[in-house]
């Protein structure tokens, strides 16, 4: 009998400390996967976040380090720099990089900075137990926002791949979901692109991943992929924003 | 090598290239300009890298990420850059990476004035970010010294993975000197085999970090930190005294500040007043045992810290008397400086007043 | 013996050029040498200045707050530094541009047309040099002909030709002094 | 014929691999809890298993193997 | 009224409410996270403006706008997030507006560990950001304390026109007391004449600024706060004490961990071993007096500073004491605390090797 | 006889201590008159950058606040809600505004934050000495780019105006430049414009001024609008961005 | 007489509740009351506790390092939290899930089943309460009037109809010490 | 008829105005100084002035009042 799916060596044994049905152990297990088929486990450097994820140092097997919240893509550009062969990528949620990082990652972006960016987009702050996001959609109900985000007051949500798509050196920026199988096997087609565009020099590459949050939401498992699908995609639609091809 | 004239700003860029750096990433701030625009002349001759920051706190967050990835590194600012520097600091310090950090102090608080200061002397030496933690800092005194020390800062950064801070001044940026760039006695350092560099599949990963979730191994990491710092205390400190022996008043005073009062002692000196200097260099690890005996000196009466600020250092010389000579403070902040007629002055009120 | 300058004008006057010179002048003669600059916005249109200190002795402050000698080349900085000068010691005033006389009557002055003496020998850009040659003259902080060396130097190669126009102005400045 | 195999103690019993199974036999295990308190996912038909590792790409805990 | 059961970061987020704070910027980090949660509650429903900035930078210059613009206003965050608020915090030293930062510390350094510690005592009391500026910086040790120093953090900071800085750390915030909210006396305060609210065509332009680009303005700027903290140390000076009336050993500790070392002391009076405690309310101005006091009494044989951290304030009680008694450390450090065993045991080694 | 123009009570006596020909001097006028033509020089409260415009504070006859350096975004939030009916508005260069401030500008657009934002590009760092901006052009030298910009090492340009568009709440953002009087007048509209949208309470605005910096440039004013014109125009093309009336 | 408890179970079975109940019921008896919780990241499915303290005096540090009863709801807890209890005190273990014994034995254990008789009531939901009324009987920390008082305001309104189910928990707990 | 006004001192002797003069009357007067020591602008013949403001509001110093 032939293996057809089994745990990627890209991760490290250590099991998720993830809440259950939480979509960051998806998404690590893409990036992993990306890494390791495209043999690249072994140079590649990773940056974790300050958020969920923040042990995603010890998920991913390969040299890893923890950045200060926000600060990734910065703390990516000094290993980028000094080892522009290797691959470097960030791990980031939506607080960490569309809120506090934001200066951070439009500026890795307009440097075109050859590292790619995993942007875990769940609208909420996952890790601090569930304050807006600024990608928290209008209405929805967060601890900082008990009535709901009203517009009016805090704005509508930030869509990060549209912004970064006006960077001329952004060159790959996808938005990609994991709420089903189909999503997921589109997901990681994109994850892969971006470290490809990365390892050709091409300039920066970033894949938004709409992602869950159960345990903050309110909702089981199921429910939250539901409520993500119906909720999060109309607001955050799927697709390329930008990739190589168009770049001259 | 013969002496060269050379601005201290760009004097200390240059040391930084020799010493072996070739990461900088800075951000623009007066009066230190000219150590960012040094590097993006020279790092590209010389396969370097210069990298202008999108802020200082950018900044030191690259530098964090080139320490961890094993690079000598180094950025520089002043006084508001530094205070954005904060959190990068600590996490830096936390992670136990190794890098320069220069500061030429100007006039605070807030945007304060541009000019030479020395009130950020807490912020490096107490910790002005978060959590128990300490910067190695030293100050040197001439742009000679600061190449001496900035080559030096790079080997000191890498025995103890520790940041080091140059603290210098606006001042000490901006004066020209004759400099020789002597050839610095290097250290046996410990290979970086915690770095990042890729596990090119034949070792566990690495892991840069600061985080201790648990707090019984945030202690225990607390408590490896300070064994380390006990290290640095008992090795690395360093001071420079100048007629302290027989002195009534032995002044307390670093960097540029400390010159001034070289010329007040001078000239007390032909008044028949027996003045000396404590001239710390390491202002962490401090010299507190060089003040304790010169406060256990019969000739000695009183102490005085002489600042670019309001009374900062001062602190520690108390701490370093420890009572036994009364301590006194003269200083000028906010761009201006104690001059050295004013010093002496304050110097003969204080003998008067001791009389 | 320290000779402790201010050197000061508008910025495009040349004074931070004239101090650079001096400084490495007396360098390669052996002495001791500092040279500070203003710096910062006010640099923007107003005032320069710089703080030059030539010594046999190892430099203490590198900013001069009692200066053996004021060198200054237009009317704010008179207004400013003649106070500054210790008295016995040196205030060279630019009398080109600056039609006031000095107050003092405790120090030295001289009064040099420098800018006048500039532009007869055909460029403007030269008065710096013009007054550090009365300078040198009246003080004897630096050679003339250590001041010439550097000057060799600074032109060296395709601006060479304008090395005897430099030599003109510092002896013209020289002959100020009397 | 494919088989499917649960690190069960790494699962969290989210269900979500029960909801992708295309054969509808990745059930839970209200009988059984694991180490971490959670009734683990499991196949009640394996031979109804079709080998399709859907369930394994929705895990987001990487309890499962599939073979074929 | 009578007492409720409140969490510390709840009730320190309703004290200020109560003291009229209309204005909260804040960004989330554990453990204070109920104090922005609270007043995004609260402020809705009274008019008031709940606000979460993009990060702890923004937050604390929305701070400083809105304190310009003449309101009452408060932010609060944890130690990494306190240390990037260091360049507006000077800032709004250097312009002198009045407001409130809450730091509910945690264990640090770097990312650190997110339970309670007071390693934060250097950058809050000596100057975390650049330049020489004070914090007023008051240390509850009970939820009750807490609530009425928030309430009167307001009218100080309008008062002196000054930030205010409450030093908390996790256990504080989290744990949950009985409460009475009092009356708390209003001071009389002086109208914010100085508020940018629009000129109304009637008065020349205000402005709030930290800039003095000329270094004797700025020398002046600085003697002028200086002054101003000199009339602070002398009226606001607050410390409790307990025991130490013939007193062998004098612990000096604030807040929680003041509360955990008077078990210790009451474990050692059952022992027969008298042991007081120093603990300051305000941290600065500090009560270097009653150190001095203390140390100048027969009884006392040495002090011991018990802090959550590595020792920071233990460089106070030294210079309290001036070295007239021995000052001992004990601390715990990145979220570990010291028990009431440690410190007595700790204490009596003292006293034995003090005999 | 009657006034043509004068200058506007909206601006202090003090002169400018701009350099001779800095077109910042222009920009303050500009901002003046619209807040006097609009009458909210009585209420308005302004913000000033770090930069060469740090002196603001004394230059416009309004209650003004001196922000840290990038900040007078978030300054001037702090502001307009203490003060909801003030007209509120930060003037910003672009180091300040798109690089250590591209967090603070990107936040208050998404906040939609009832502010208006002049942004002065003149793709350098005037104050400081004449450093590389966000804004520097690819091959433009500068202190720090002292071989010219180069797109590899340090990323192409960031066109701010079109960035912000992406975000909703942006409700008006427009680029103008004040290289002849036509566009000098054309700014104008603009930037009073963007205090309509203010006051009407519609959400952020803000008018990029493409401007000049002579002495950083190293150029004569005269020169300087001339290369303002043939290498800044072209690559931060004018025009509007946004403006309520597509806003729904 | 001072009651020093820690509270410990995963997070969902209410021991921060159990807490709170406690010293709201305390307080109103006039009793000095503090309660702590953990919090962090690791009460993501992990385990939760708090320090609950009720005593006569002036409370000291709220956090309780020496306990005078131990009330475990789950396995985990038993293991960290068995050694924190003083010689004499109390261990209330919720043998419903947990088959492990104590292995102290200056210690009073008390084994209560509460999810057992919790589910015999009707939801697991009330173990807590089971719990809590072990540990009043046990303690006398605080009456079960008081802890009703408490209860009852509770679920004042809509959720009136829980009270007595809360009432047979508590109850139900009390019976189990004997 | 048109005329202009130099608030003389302001002047920094940029040359701005003179650019965009339709009239092309504005100069710069290189026989004076001014107090920031600037050559000022001026108008050298006013009568062909047609109070256009366009100098006005070219200049970055406010320098210049236009009346007609
Ligand atoms: C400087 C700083 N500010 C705040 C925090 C607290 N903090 C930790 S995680 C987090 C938010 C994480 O949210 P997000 O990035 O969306 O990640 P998620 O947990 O949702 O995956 C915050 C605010 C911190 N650690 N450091
Ligand atoms: C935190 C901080 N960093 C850096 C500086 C130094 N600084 C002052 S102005 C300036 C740049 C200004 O450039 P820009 O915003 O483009 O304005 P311009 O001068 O070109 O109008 C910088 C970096 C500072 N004052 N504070
Ligand atoms: S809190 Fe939300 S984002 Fe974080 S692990 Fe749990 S479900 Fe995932
Ligand atoms: S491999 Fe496919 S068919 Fe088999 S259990 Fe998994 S989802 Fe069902
Ligand atoms: S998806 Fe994975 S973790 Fe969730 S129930 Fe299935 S096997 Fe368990
Ligand atoms: S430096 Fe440039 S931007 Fe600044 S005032 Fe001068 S010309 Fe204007
Ligand atoms: S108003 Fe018009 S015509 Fe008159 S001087 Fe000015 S630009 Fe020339
Ligand atoms: S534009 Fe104004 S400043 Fe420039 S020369 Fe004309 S009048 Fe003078
Ligand atoms: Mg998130
Ligand atoms: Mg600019």
């Amino acid at each position: 009998m032939a293996v057809v799916f089994e745990k990627t060596r890209g991760l490290a044994e250590k099991p998720f400390h993830y809440c259950p049905g939480c979509t960051h152990g998806i998404i690590h297990r893409l990036v992993a996967e990306s890494l390791d088929e495209l043999n690249l486990i072994d140079d590649a450097i990773g940056v974790a976040p300050v958020g969920c994820a923040v042990f995603a140092y010890d998920y991913f097997n390969c040299d890893m380090q923890e950045a200060a919240h926000g600060r990734a893509p910065a703390t990516a550009t000094g290993i980028k720099r000094v080892h522009p062969k290797s691959a470097v990528f960030t791990y980031q949620g939506d607080g960490d990089l569309a809120s506090i990082g934001a200066a951070e990652i439009v500026h890795a972006a307009m440097r075109g900075e050859k590292i790619t960016t995993i942007f875990v987009n769940n609208a909420i702050y996952g890790m601090t137990g569930g304050q807006m996001a600024p990608t928290t959609l209008v209405g929805q109900k967060a601890t900082t926002a008990p009535y709901g985000r009203d517009e009016n007051h805090a704005g509508m949500p930030l869509r990060i791949s549209e912004m970064l798509a006006t960077i001329p050196k952004a060159v790959f920026v996808e938005r990609v979901s994991v709420h089903d199988v189909k999503h997921i096997i589109q997901a990681k087609k994109a994850i892969k692109k971006a470290f490809q565009t990365q390892m050709e020099g091409k300039g920066f590459s970033l894949v938004e991943v709409v992602s869950t949050c159960p345990t903050n939401w309110g909702k089981t498992p199921i429910e939250a992929l539901k409520w993500l699908q119906e909720n999060m995609i109309p607001y955050y639609p799927l697709g390329n924003f930008r990739n190589t091809e168009e770049v001259k | 090598m013969a002496k060269e004239l050379w601005k201290g700003n760009e004097a200390v860029a240059e040391a930084a290239i020799k010493a072996g750096c070739r990461f900088f990433f800075g951000y623009p701030i007066t009066p230190q300009n000219e150590i960012p625009e040094y590097m993006a002349m020279k790092m590209p001759q010389i396969d370097g890298c210069f990298l202008q920051a999108e802020s200082e706190v950018a900044a030191i967050n690259m530098v964090y990420g080139a320490a961890g990835a094993g690079a000598r590194v180094m950025t520089s600012s002043s006084s508001p850059g530094i205070s954005l520097k904060q959190e990068g600091i600590t996490y830096i310090a936390g992670a136990e990476l190794p890098c320069v950090i220069v500061n030429m102090v100007r006039g605070g608080p807030g945007l304060g004035s541009i000019q030479p200061a020395q009130s950020d002397y807490f912020q490096a030496c107490k910790g002005g970010g978060h959590g128990d933690y300490r910067l190695i800092v030293l100050a040197p005194a001439s742009v000679q010294e600061a190449v001496d020390l900035v080559q030096e800062a790079f080997d000191i950064a890498d025995q103890y993975r520790n940041p080091v801070m140059i603290l210098g001044d606006g001042m000490m940026g901006q004066m020209m000197e004759p400099v020789e760039f002597k050839e610095v006695k290097k250290r046996s350092l410990p290979e970086k085999t915690w770095a990042t560099v890729g596990t090119k599949g034949k070792r566990k990963p690495n892991v840069v970090n600061s985080l201790y979730i648990d707090a019984a191994d945030c202690h225990n990491h607390n408590v490896d930190l300070f064994k380390k710092y006990a290290e640095i205390e008992k090795n690395e400190v360093r001071v420079d005294t100048y007629n302290v022996e027989n002195a009534e008043i032995v002044f307390v005073a670093y960097g540029t500040t400390a010159r001034i009062v070289k010329n007040a002692i001078n000239s007390l000196a032909k008044e028949g007043i027996k003045a000396g200097l404590i001239r710390p260099v390491t202002l962490w690890p401090y010299p507190y045992k060089a003040i304790e005996e010169a406060a256990e000196k019969a000739s000695v009466k009183a102490f005085m810290s002489v600042e670019m600020s309001m009374g900062q250092m001062v602190e520690d010389v108390k701490l370093g008397a420890n009572g036994k000579k009364p301590v006194y403070f003269y200083g000028k902040a906010g761009g201006a400086f104690p001059t050295p007629k004013g010093i002496a002055e304050e110097a003969k009120k204080i003998l008067g007043g001791a009389k | 013996m320290a000779h402790e300058i201010i050197m000061a004008g508008f910025g495009g006057q040349g004074v931070m050029a004239m101090g650079k010179i001096l400084v490495e002048a007396a360098m390669e003669e052996g002495k001791n040498v500092s040279w500070l600059p203003s710096y910062g916005p006010e640099m923007r249109g107003g005032t320069a200045n710089c703080s030059v200190i030539v010594s046999d002795e190892p430099i203490g402050a590198p900013i001069v707050t009692e200066a053996t000698a004021a060198i200054v080349m237009n009317r704010p900085s008179l207004d400013k530094y003649e106070s500054m000068v210790v008295p016995g010691g040196a205030l060279l005033i630019n009398s080109s541009l600056i039609d006031k006389k000095a107050t003092r009557e405790d120090i030295k002055v001289h009064y040099v047309p420098a800018n006048d003496i500039a532009q007869e020998l055909g460029t403007d850009k030269v008065a710096n040099i013009v007054m550090l040659g009365a300078y040198i003259q009246a003080s004897g902080a630096a050679s003339a002909d250590s001041i010439m060396n550097i000057i060799t130097q600074m032109f060296a190669g395709k601006k060479a030709t304008v090395i005897p126009l430099n030599k003109e102005a510092l002896l013209r400045g020289a002959a100020c002094i009397k | 014929m494919a088989k499917v195999t649960f690190d069960e103690n790494r699962c969290k019993g989210c269900e979500l691999c029960t909801t992708v199974c295309p054969a509808k036999i990745v059930v839970m295990d209200k009988d059984r809890i694991n180490i971490k308190g959670y009734h683990p996912a499991t196949v009640k038909e394996m031979d109804k298993c079709t080998g399709c590792a859907s369930c394994a790409r929705m895990c987001p805990d990487v309890v499962i193997k599939v073979e074929k």
